[in-house]
C-alpha cells in the first residue's frame, strides 16, 4: 500500500535549498544542479526519481561532501543537517559526520564492500574512527547490528569476506554500517536495483523496519516507480537537474501536475498480462525438446565439477507469437537464448528450427539456418561496432548471404525509417546515437535477414523507462507486420506482462512454471512464480491508470 | 590450494622444455666455434676437428640435446668447453653477487616506489603527481649504462665516496657490502622504481575509483589509512604481478650494471659465454634464469591469496 | 686539497669501516694486477692464447730459457750438445719439485716434451728430425735427431707462443687435443683451484718448496726468487674501470695500460706508467691467396701499397709514444730486421700506385671481404683503418663486422668468401713470436698446410729451408733478408707496424723484471 | 541504470583527433611532440646539418675536445662526433621502427589467432610463456652472435622478443572482444571467421597497438643501445647512437660528452616517444596499463 503518513509535526533533519553543481572550472556549460530544493523530516522517506543523466545521485554525493574532486563541485546554495550548513564544514568536520550524522549506502553491493577486509571487521572500522568503546564493546555492537538487519549466522558473517556473501546479504551489511551510529539522516542511492525481486523486497522492508525503529531520515534515491510507490512518503521528481514536481507519493501518483511525470507514469508496463492474442493456427517454427546446457570443468587433480546452467527446457514457438522467459539471475534464461542462437552448443535435447535440428550442427552447416534466427542484445552500447558505420553494421547480414550491395542499402534505409531513424543515419557512427535509437538500430539489424525467430535477451533493461516503452512498442508493431516469431528474455514480469503470449519462468538452470501470460502470472501454480510475483515492487498501483489495482 | 599449487609447478615443466629446446637450437645455429676458440691462432684444420670431435661437437643434434638434457636429470650441466670447470661450480661461483644485487635493488625499489607511486595516485593531477610521472617517464628513457656512468663519475670519481667498482660479499660484513653494492643497486633500480612506481599508481588509481573507497570515505576514513589500509592492500596484486615481470627487466639490467661495476656475477658470465660460444655455460645458464624467472612468478602467483581472499586455489 | 685528504676520500665512504673490522690481519702480501685478456683456458700447450702462456710461467719451470741478453742458458737442467748437433743431453737440477710434493723427474720431462712436440708448430718441426727422446735415468734425457737442427736450442727455450712447460707424466700424457684438467708444475706459483674464477679472476700462492736458481735473474733465465705471498689476476670489464680501480688501490698493476687513458693518472703520484719492454706487439694483415681477387699477387701488391702503417698505429694505440712504424717482418730491433720493400707502408701509402696497379691486374671490384672484430681493445682499429685505405686505392671492401670468437673460426674456412670464407682480416703477435722464420707462422707456404690464407710459395719453403740449414748468425740473416724481400713482393703479409702498450702500477710495486711477458718472480710490494 | 558512454566507444580516428587537442591531454604531449620533431629533423637532415663526412676518419685527429672545427669533438678513429651523433640518430630510429612494425605484425598475427582458436591457443601461449621467461638481452646478444652484427639482425634480436608481449596483448584483446555483443551478433548474422577475426576483432587491437608501437620503439632504441654497450651491436661503420656510446665508454673519463651527447639526444627522443605513448593510451584506452601483459 501507498504511505499514508503525516510528518509535519516532526522535526526536519536535512533542508536543501538552491543547491547549484557544476563542473569543475567549466562556468559556461549548464550546471549538472539548477538550484534543487528540498526538506526531509525525522522519520520520512523522500524519493528522488528521475531518469539516467537527471542529477539524482549527484543530490546525494553533493549532501555527503563526496563529489568527485576535479570533476563536480557546489557553486551554491546549502545544505543543512540538523541546521548545520554542511557546504560550511571542514574536511574534517565532514569527516567527523559521516556516519555518525549522516550515512550512505549504494547501488552496487558487490563492489561497495572492500573486497580484502572481513566484513564485521569493516562495521567494527566505523565504530573505531567515531567512538572510544572497547575492543569486545564494539564486538557486541557490531554484532547487535548484524542481527538488526536480519543476517544468519552472524559469528560466521562476521568473519567472512564479502565475496563468501550473497548480494542481498552484502546490502544487509552495508545497511548495518550505515546504520550502526543511527545517523539522523540516511542516504541510499538505488540500493536495490542491482539485486533481484525477491531480496530487493526484502531490502526495502529492511529499510522500513529501521527507519522506523530509528526514526531515521531517508533520502531514497531510485529510478524505479514501483519502488518508488513502496517506500517514498513524499516524491521529487527530477528531470536534467532540476526538480520537476514534489508531494507526497499519492498525489504524485494519482495526480501528477508536470507532463514529464504525467509520461513517466504512463511508460510504466502494467502488471496485469494484456489480453490473449488469438491463436492463429500455424505450425510452429521453432520446437525446443528437453534442451540443456550442462559446463563441465575438469582437473587432472581437482575433482570434477559440473553446473548444470539449464536443463530440460521444451516449448514450441508459432510465427506471430511471443515467448518470454522469466527469471531472476542465475536461473538459466540467458543460457537458453545462447543455445537456441547457437552461440553455444547445448548438451542435451533438439532445437527445432522450421524442422531441422540445430542443436549440434557444424559452423558451416549452421550458416543458412542462421539467417532464420537473429538476436538483439541487452547492452546498446556494446552491441553495435563501434567503429563501423550504421550502413556496415545493418549491410552486414545480407552481404554475407550475397545480397548485392545497393539492395541491401535500400533495404536498411527502409529499416530505419520503420525504426524511426533518419536515414542520413546511415554514415554516422554508434557514439552519435542514444541508447534508445542505438537499441532500434540494433532491432533493425536483426531483422534486415528477415529472420523467422527473433531472441531479445534482455533487450529493454538497460533502458530507461520511457524508452523502453518505445521499444517494446517498436518490437510489437515489427511483430504485426512480419509475423516474427520472439523470444524474450527479461528479469522484468511488468515487461513480460505486456509483451509476451506465454511465459516460461525459470529457476536455478529449471523450468517451474510455463503457460499462457495471463495464466501464470495472473494464477501462478507455483510457489516460486508467486513470490516473484508479489515481490513485484508497487504491484498494487497500476501506474499508467493512475489508480490501485485491486488484487 | 595443494593441487592447485602442484598444477602450477608442473606447468613450468613444458615451459623449461621449450626454453630448453629454444636455447639448444639457437646456439647449435651459430657459427662459432669453440674448437677454434681454444685451439688459438696458430690451428691447423687438421688440429681443429680433432679437438672438436674429442669435445663431442661433430655429432648429430639430436644427440647431443638428449645427452645434454639427460645430463640435467642426473643434475649434470655439463662442463665449460672453455675453462673445463663444471658449469654448476661456475654458476654457484657466481649467483651470490647477483642474487644480493638483485635482492638490495629490490628493496631500494619496493621501499621508494610503492609509496612514490601512493602518493601519485592520491595527489592525482598535481605537482608531485607530475614529478612522480616525470621521473618514471625518464626512468624508462635513460639507458641503464648511462646512468650507472654518471652515477660513477660524480659519486666514485668525483666525489669518491664509494670505490668504483668490485664486489664484496655480504658475509664479510654489511658495511663493505654496501659499500661497492650501493652505486649498482641505485643504477639497477632506476628503471625498476620507474615501472612500479608508475604500476602502483595506475593500480591505485584504479583501486580509488572502486565503490569501497567510496563507501570508506562515506564513513569516516581519513586519507592514510584509506590509502594505506584500503586502497594499497586492494592494488597489492597487480603490482604484485608487475614486480614478477618486472624481475626480466632485472636480469637483463644486471647484465649492465655487473659490467660497469665489474661484479662477478652471472650476467657478466652469460655475456661472457655467448661471446666466447661456450655452449654449455650458456645454455646452463639460460635455463637457469628462465627457471628463476618462471619461479619467482609462480611464487608471485601463490601468493595472491595473501593479498587477496577472493583468489582461492 | 691536500695529499692526506684525498687519500681519505679515496678510501671510500664505507671502506674506513671495513679497514677497522679487517684491521691487523694484513699480514700476507697480495700483488693485483689486471692482465691483458682474461684467462679462460688453463692448458699452455693445446692454446697459443698469450694469456694462457702467462699462467704457465706462474705455475710452470721450463728446461732451458732465454736471458736478457737473448742466450740460451739452463733453468730446470743444465744442457750439452753433441758435435754433429744430433744429440742434445738435459740433466735435471736438484730440488725440482711438483706442487704435489713429488720430486720432477726425466719421465716427466720426456712426456711434457712429446706432448709439446705434438701441438706447437716450432715442436713439430723439431719433432719431423726426432729420433727419439728418452730418459736415460731420473735425472737426465737424451734427444737424438736424425738430422740437425740449427735452432733447436732456441726452439726448445722460446718463451712464446707454446713453450714447453714440464708437467707431470699423468698429466702430460693427456692427448696433445685434449685440455689437461689438472693444474701441476714445478714453478714458482700454485695454481689454487678454489679460486679461479673464469672471468672474474685466478689466484697463485707462492710455492714455498720452489728452489731457485743461484744466478741473479735474466729475463726467463736464472733465479725465480718470489718476494710475495700471492698474486691474484682479476679481470675487469673495460680499462677504464680497470685505471680506477688502480686509483683506488684495488689493484696493482694494469698490464696493458690503454694509452688514450694515461692523462687521468697524470699528477697522481702513487700510480707510474712506463714501458715494461722493449719489444712490443706487430700488427698485420693476412690476405687470403686462395680466392679472388688476392689470388692475384698484382692485386695483392697493390693491397700493400694502399696501406699506411701511422693512422693504423695511430687508431690503435693512440700516440707516437707507443707506437713506431716497422716494416720489417721479423720486428724491429731483432736480429733478423730488414726493411725491404716496405717503403710506401711506414710512409703515406702509395693510393695512386695501388690504383694504376689494380688497373693494371685487371681488378674487376670482386669484393673485399674485410673481417672487422667488434670486441677486443686490440683488434677493433686495424680493420676500420685499412678499410678506409683499400677503399682509397679503388678497392671495393666489404667490411663484415663480427665478434673474434665469429672471427677465429671463419678465418679457418676455406670457402670462398661468399660461401662463409673470407679475403683479408688483422692480427697481432709478440716480436718474439715472429722473430725467426720458425716462429713465424705466417711465412709458411706449404699451401693447405700454411696458416690460414694458405699461400701456396714453394719459394719461401725454399728460403725456409736455407736459414734452418744456415749453420753462421750471418748466413741466417742472409736467409732472412731474402724472406723479408720475398714476402713483401709476393704479399704474403702485410706488415702494419709495432705497438706497445705500457704498463701502469702502483709505486709500491716494485723490482718488475722488464720482460716481454708478464713474469711475476722478483717482484715486490710495500706496505703502505 | 543506463550506461554512460565513454571514450572507447568512439571510433579510432576520433579518439586520435582528441590528441590534438590540448584540454584533453595537457601540455606535455606537445611540448613531446616538439622535441622528438626537432630530434627526427635533425637526423633526417643530417648530410645538410653535418659538418664533416661522418665516417671519414683521421687517426691523426683522434679524441680532440670540442672546438669550432669539432663541434663536439672527435672519436677514436678522429671522426667528428657531432655529424656522427645526427647520422647514427637516423640509424637508431630506423631500427626502433622497423623493430616495432615487425614485432607488431608478427604479434598482431599470432595473437588473432590465439585468441580466436582455443586450440591453437595453449600451443601458442605456451610458446609465448617459454619465449618471455628467456632473458630477452641474452636471446638477443645470442641472435646477433648468430648472424653477425648487421641492422637486419640487430633488428631481429630486438623483435623476437618483443613479439610475446604483442601476442599477450593482442591475444587479451580478443578474447575481451569476442565476448562483446556485437561479436556476437556477427557471428549470429553469419559472417565468417576470417571476417570476424580481420573485420571485427582486428581493428580492436588496434588502439593498443599504437600504443604498444610506441613503447616498442622506444624500447627498442634502448635496446640497440644496450646491445652495442655489451658488444653485440651493430659495426661501428654504420653510427648508430648506440656503438657511438659503446665505443666512447672507455673515454668517459676523458671526454665525457662522447657518451653523454649521444645520450642525451637518445634520452630525450625515447623520452618523447614515450610521453606521446602515454598520451596516446590516456586517449585511446585510458585504463590499459603500460607494459601489463
Amino acid at each position: 500500500m501507498l504511505r499514508n503518513r503525516d510528518l509535519t509535526d516532526a522535526p526536519e533533519v536535512l533542508r536543501i535549498r538552491d543547491l547549484v553543481v557544476e563542473l569543475t572550472g567549466n562556468t559556461t556549460a549548464p550546471p549538472v544542479l539548477k538550484g534543487i530544493s528540498f526538506d526531509i523530516r525525522r522519520g520520512e522517506t523522500v524519493c528522488l526519481v528521475g531518469e539516467s543523466g537527471s542529477g539524482k545521485s549527484v543530490t546525494s554525493l553533493a549532501t555527503m561532501g563526496l563529489l568527485p574532486k576535479g570533476a563536480l563541485s557546489v557553486r551554491s546554495g546549502q545544505i543543512l543537517l540538523d541546521g548545520q550548513d554542511l557546504l560550511a564544514c571542514s574536511a574534517r568536520q565532514m569527516k567527523q559526520k559521516r556516519a555518525k550524522n549522516l550515512a550512505m549506502i549504494f547501488q552496487e553491493p558487490m563492489t561497495a564492500l572492500n573486497p580484502v577486509m572481513k566484513v564485521g571487521a569493516q562495521i567494527v572500522e566505523v565504530l573505531d574512527l567515531h567512538t572510544d568503546l572497547s575492543a569486545s564493546e564494539k564486538r557486541a555492537k557490531v554484532i547487535d547490528i548484524m542481527e538488526q538487519v536480519h543476517l544468519p549466522d552472524v559469528a560466521r558473517i562476521f568473519d567472512s569476506y564479502p565475496h563468501q556473501l550473497s548480494g542481498g546479504q552484502r546490502q544487509r551489511i552495508m545497511i548495518a554500517m550505515a546504520l550502526i551510529l543511527e545517523p539522523a539522516l540516511l542516504i541510499a542511492d538505488e540500493p536495490t536495483t542491482a539485486l533481484d525481486v525477491t531480496t530487493q523486497k526484502q531490502i526495502l522492508a529492511l529499510i522500513a523496519e529501521l527507519q522506523a525503529r530509528h526514526g531515521t531520515a531517508v533520502l531514497f534515491i531510485t529510478h524505479d516507480m514501483g519502488v518508488v510507490a513502496e517506500i517514498a512518503d513524499r516524491v521529487c521528481v527530477m528531470r536534467h537537474g532540476e526538480i520537476l514536481e514534489t508531494g507526497p507519493i499519492r498525489q504524485v501518483l494519482e495526480a501528477p501536475h508536470h507532463g514529464y511525470t504525467q509520461a513517466l507514469l504512463g511508460a510504466v508496463p502494467s502488471l496485469v498480462p494484456r489480453a490473449a492474442r488469438v491463436l492463429a493456427e500455424k505450425p510452429p517454427i521453432l520446437i525446443a525438446k528437453a534442451l540443456g546446457k550442462t559446463y563441465r570443468s575438469g582437473s587432472v587433480f581437482g575433482k570434477k565439477t559440473e553446473i548444470r546452467a539449464s536443463h530440460d527446457v521444451n516449448f514450441d514457438l508459432s510465427p506471430g507469437r511471443t515467448l518470454g522467459i522469466v527469471g531472476e539471475s542465475g536461473s538459466g534464461k540467458t543460457t537458453v537464448a545462447r543455445s537456441i542462437m547457437r552461440l553455444i552448443e547445448p548438451t542435451a535435447g533438439q532445437i527445432l528450427l522450421d524442422g531441422d535440428d540445430i542443436a549440434h550442427l557444424s559452423t558451416a552447416a549452421m550458416k543458412p539456418q542462421r539467417r532464420k534466427l537473429q538476436v538483439v542484445f541487452q547492452d546498446p552500447f556494446r552491441s553495435l561496432n563501434p567503429r563501423w558505420t550504421i550502413a556496415r553494421s545493418l549491410t552486414e547480414g545480407p552481404l554475407n548471404y550475397g545480397v548485392p550491395y545497393d539492395k541491401a542499402i535500400a533495404e536498411a534505409k527502409r529499416l530505419l525509417r520503420i525504426v524511426s531513424l533518419p536515414e542520413d543515419a546511415l554514415k554516422r557512427y554508434p557514439h552519435q546515437f542514444s541508447g534508445g535509437q542505438r537499441q532500434r538500430i540494433a532491432i533493425a539489424r536483426a531483422v534486415m535477414l528477415e529472420p523467422e525467430v527473433l531472441v531479445a535477451d534482455e533487450a529493454v533493461s538497460a533502458l530507461d523507462v520511457s524508452v523502453q516503452a518505445q521499444v517494446l512498442d517498436l518490437l510489437a508493431e515489427l511483430q504485426r507486420q512480419t509475423g516474427i516469431a520472439i523470444i524474450f528474455i527479461t528479469h522484468d514480469l511488468r515487461v513480460a506482462a505486456q509483451i509476451c503470449d506465454e511465459v516460461l519462468v525459470m529457476k536455478r538452470g529449471e523450468v517451474v512454471e510455463q503457460g499462457p501470460a495471463a495464466q501464470v502470472l495472473h494464477d501462478p501454480q507455483h510457489d516460486y512464480t508467486r513470490a516473484l510475483i508479489h515481490a513485484a515492487p508497487g504491484r498494487f498501483w497500476d501506474f499508467a491508470a493512475r489508480t490501485p489495482l485491486s488484487a | 590450494m595443494l593441487s592447485y599449487t602442484i598444477k602450477r609447478v608442473l606447468s613450468v615443466v613444458p615451459i623449461l622444455l621449450l626454453v630448453s629446446v629454444f636455447v639448444f637450437l639457437l646456439l647449435r645455429l651459430t657459427p662459432g666455434d669453440p674448437a677454434a676458440i681454444i685451439a688459438g691462432d696458430q690451428a691447423t684444420p687438421e688440429q681443429l676437428e680433432r679437438i672438436r670431435e674429442a669435445m663431442g661437437l661433430n655429432q648429430p643434434i639430436l644427440t647431443q640435446y638428449l645427452s645434454w638434457v639427460g645430463g640435467i636429470m642426473r643434475g649434470d650441466f655439463g662442463t665449460s668447453l672453455i675453462s673445463n670447470v663444471p658449469v654448476l661450480d661456475l654458476v654457484s661461483q657466481r649467483v651470490m653477487p647477483s642474487v644480493s644485487l638483485a635482492v638490495l635493488t629490490m628493496l631500494i625499489t619496493v621501499l621508494l616506489a610503492i609509496p612514490m607511486g601512493v602518493i601519485a595516485a592520491w595527489k592525482h593531477r598535481t605537482w608531485a603527481d607530475y614529478l612522480v610521472m616525470s621521473f618514471s617517464v625518464l626512468g624508462f628513457s635513460v639507458p641503464v649504462f648511462l646512468v650507472g656512468y654518471v652515477l660513477l663519475l660524480i659519486f666514485s670519481v668525483k666525489l669518491g665516496w664509494f670505490p668504483p667498482q668490485g664486489y664484496r660479499p655480504l658475509s664479510g660484513g654489511l658495511m663493505p657490502f654496501l659499500d661497492r653494492a650501493i652505486l649498482p643497486a641505485l643504477t639497477l633500480a632506476s628503471i625498476y622504481i620507474a615501472l612500479i612506481a608508475r604500476m602502483t599508481r595506475a593500480a591505485m588509481l584504479d583501486v580509488l575509483n572502486e565503490d569501497y573507497i567510496r563507501t570508506a570515505r562515506a564513513k569516516g576514513v581519513g586519507e592514510r589509512r584509506l590509502l594505506f589500509v584500503h586502497a594499497l592492500k586492494n592494488a597489492a596484486v597487480p603490482i604484485a604481478t608487475i614486480i614478477g615481470a618486472g624481475f626480466a627487466l632485472l636480469i637483463s639490467g644486471v647484465v649492465v650494471t655487473e659490467t660497469i661495476f665489474n661484479i662477478p656475477g652471472i650476467g657478466r658470465l652469460t655475456v661472457d659465454a655467448v661471446l666466447a660460444r661456450d655452449y654449455p655455460v650458456i645454455q646452463a645458464l639460460i635455463l637457469l634464469t628462465a627457471g628463476l624467472y618462471v619461479f619467482v612468478n609462480l611464487l608471485i602467483d601463490l601468493s595472491y591469496p595473501l593479498f587477496d581472499p577472493r583468489i582461492r586455489y | 686539497m691536500n695529499q692526506s685528504l684525498k687519500l681519505s676520500l679515496k678510501r671510500g665512504f664505507f671502506a674506513s669501516v671495513l679497514a677497522m673490522a679487517a684491521g691487523g690481519a694484513l699480514a700476507e702480501t697480495t700483488v693485483t694486477a689486471v692482465m691483458h685478456s682474461d684467462l679462460r683456458v688453463l692448458d699452455p700447450i693445446i692454446t697459443t692464447a698469450h694469456i694462457t702462456r702467462d699462467h704457465g710461467y706462474m705455475i710452470y719451470d721450463v728446461l732451458i730459457a732465454e736471458d736478457e741478453n737473448a742466450k740460451i742458458k739452463p733453468q730446470m737442467a743444465e744442457f750439452t750438445a753433441s758435435d754433429d748437433g744430433l744429440t742434445y743431453t738435459f740433466t735435471l737440477r736438484d730440488g725440482l719439485m711438483f706442487h704435489d710434493g713429488t720430486p720432477v723427474t726425466a719421465e716427466d720431462v720426456v712426456a711434457s716434451l712429446k706432448r709439446w712436440g705434438a701441438r706447437d708448430s716450432g715442436g713439430q718441426m723439431i719433432m719431423d728430425v726426432t729420433a727419439g727422446i728418452e730418459a736415460k735415468d731420473d735425472k737426465t734425457v737424451v734427444w737424438t735427431l736424425c738430422a740437425p737442427f740449427g735452432p733447436f736450442l732456441e726452439t726448445v727455450g722460446k718463451q712464446s707462443a707454446v713453450p714447453p712447460f714440464i708437467m707431470p707424466k699423468r698429466i702430460a700424457d693427456t692427448p696433445a687435443d685434449t685440455a689437461i684438467s689438472e693444474h701441476i708444475g714445478s714453478g714458482p706459483f700454485k695454481f689454487v683451484p678454489a679460486e679461479f674464477q673464469p672471468g672474474v679472476g685466478v689466484t697463485y700462492e707462492k710455492f714455498a718448496e720452489y728452489v731457485p736458481r743461484s744466478e741473479p735473474s735474466s729475463a726467463y733465465a736464472g733465479g725465480k726468487v718470489v718476494n710475495v705471498d700471492k698474486v691474484r689476476w682479476v679481470t675487469m670489464s673495460d680499462s677504464q674501470t680497470a685505471v680506477n680501480a688502480l686509483q683506488s688501490g684495488d689493484i696493482d698493476i694494469i698490464e696493458s695500460m690503454p694509452v688514450d687513458l694515461i692523462p687521468l693518472l697524470e699528477g697522481d703520484d702513487t700510480v707510474t706508467v712506463e714501458q715494461r719492454a722493449s719489444t712490443g706487439f706487430q700488427t698485420m694483415g693476412r690476405m687470403n691467396f686462395k680466392h679472388p681477387p688476392f689470388d692475384n699477387p698484382k692485386i695483392r701488391q697493390a693491397a700493400i701499397m694502399a696501406m699506411s702503417q701511422e693512422p693504423v698505429l695511430a687508431a690503435l694505440t693512440g700516440s707516437p709514444e707507443y707506437y713506431k712504424t716497422c716494416g720489417a717482418i721479423f720486428g724491429c730491433g731483432t736480429r733478423l730486421e730488414s726493411a725491404a720493400g716496405t717503403e710506401t707502408l711506414t710512409a703515406a701509402g702509395n693510393p695512386e700506385g695501388a690504383k694504376a696497379l689494380l688497373q693494371e691486374a685487371g681488378y674487376d671490384n670482386t669484393p673485399v671481404v674485410l673481417m672487422q672484430p667488434t670486441d677486443g681493445p686490440t683488434l677493433k682499429a686495424q680493420p676500420v683503418v685499412a678499410a678506409q685505405q683499400l677503399r682509397a686505392a679503388g678497392f671495393n671492401v666489404d667490411m663484415q663486422p663480427m665478434d673474434w670468437q665469429t672471427l677465429v673460426t671463419r678465418r679457418a674456412s676455406m670457402d670462398a668468401p661468399q660461401a662463409g670464407g673470407w679475403n683479408i682480416f688483422f692480427t697481432n703477435w709478440q716480436i718474439s713470436e715472429i722473430a725467426n722464420p720458425i716462429g713465424n707462422v705466417m711465412v709458411n707456404g706449404r699451401g693447405d698446410q700454411a696458416w690460414f690464407g694458405w699461400p701456396d710459395d714453394p719459394t719461401i719453403e725454399d728460403l725456409r729451408k736455407e736459414f734452418i740449414d744456415a749453420s753462421t748468425p750471418e748466413a741466417q740473416k742472409a736467409a732472412a733478408d731474402k724472406i723479408q724481400a720475398h714476402a713483401l713482393e709476393f704479399g704474403t703479409y702485410i706488415p702494419l707496424g709495432e705497438y706497445n702498450f705500457p704498463q701502469a702500477r702502483r709505486v709500491v710495486v716494485t723490482d718488475m723484471p722488464p720482460t716481454p711477458i708478464p713474469v711475476f718472480w722478483g717482484i715486490k710490494k710495500a706496505e703502505e | 541504470m543506463a550506461m554512460e558512454p565513454n571514450l572507447t566507444q568512439k571510433p579510432l580516428s576520433l579518439r586520435l583527433l582528441s590528441l590534438v587537442s590540448p584540454t584533453q591531454t595537457g601540455i606535455a604531449p606537445f611540448i613531446a611532440a616538439f622535441m622528438l620533431l626537432a630530434v627526427i629533423g635533425l637526423t633526417v637532415f643530417s648530410p645538410w646539418i653535418a659538418t664533416h663526412d661522418p665516417l671519414a676518419m683521421d687517426p691523426l685527429m683522434r679524441l680532440k675536445p670540442p672546438s669550432d672545427e669539432y663541434l663536439l669533438g672527435t672519436d677514436g678513429f678522429g671522426r667528428d662526433l657531432f655529424s656522427r651523433m645526427i647520422l647514427g640518430g637516423r640509424i637508431s630510429l630506423l631500427i626502433g621502427c622497423a623493430a616495432a612494425v615487425t614485432a607488431l605484425g608478427l604479434g598482431v598475427l599470432i595473437g588473432l589467432v590465439a585468441g580466436y582458436f582455443r586450440i591453437a591457443d595453449a600451443i601458442i601461449m605456451r610458446m609465448m610463456d617459454a619465449l618471455m621467461a628467456m632473458p630477452s638481452i641474452l636471446i638477443a646478444i645470442a641472435l646477433v652472435a648468430l648472424n653477425g652484427p648487421s641492422i637486419g639482425s640487430v633488428i631481429a634480436a630486438i623483435t623476437i622478443p618483443e613479439v610475446p608481449r604483442v601476442v599477450r596483448l593482442v591475444r587479451s584483446v580478443v578474447l575481451t572482444a569476442r565476448e562483446e555483443p556485437y561479436v556476437e551478433a556477427a557471428v549470429a548474422l553469419g559472417s565468417s571467421t576470417p571476417k570476424i577475426l580481420f573485420q571485427h576483432l582486428l581493428p580492436n587491437t588496434m588502439a593498443p597497438m599504437i600504443v604498444q608501437g610506441t613503447y616498442i620503439v622506444a624500447s627498442a632504441i634502448l635496446t640497440e643501445a644496450l646491445l652495442s654497450f655489451l658488444g653485440a651491436g651493430i659495426s661501428t661503420e654504420i653510427p648508430t647512437w648506440g656503438n657511438i656510446m659503446a665505443e666512447g665508454r672507455q673515454y668517459f673519463r676523458i671526454n665525457p660528452g662522447i657518451i653523454l651527447w649521444p645520450g642525451l639526444l637518445l634520452t630525450i627522443c625515447v623520452l618523447s616517444i614515450n610521453l606521446i605513448g602515454d598520451a596516446a593510451r590516456d586517449a585511446l584506452d585510458p585504463r590499459m596499463k603500460k607494459r601489463e601483459g
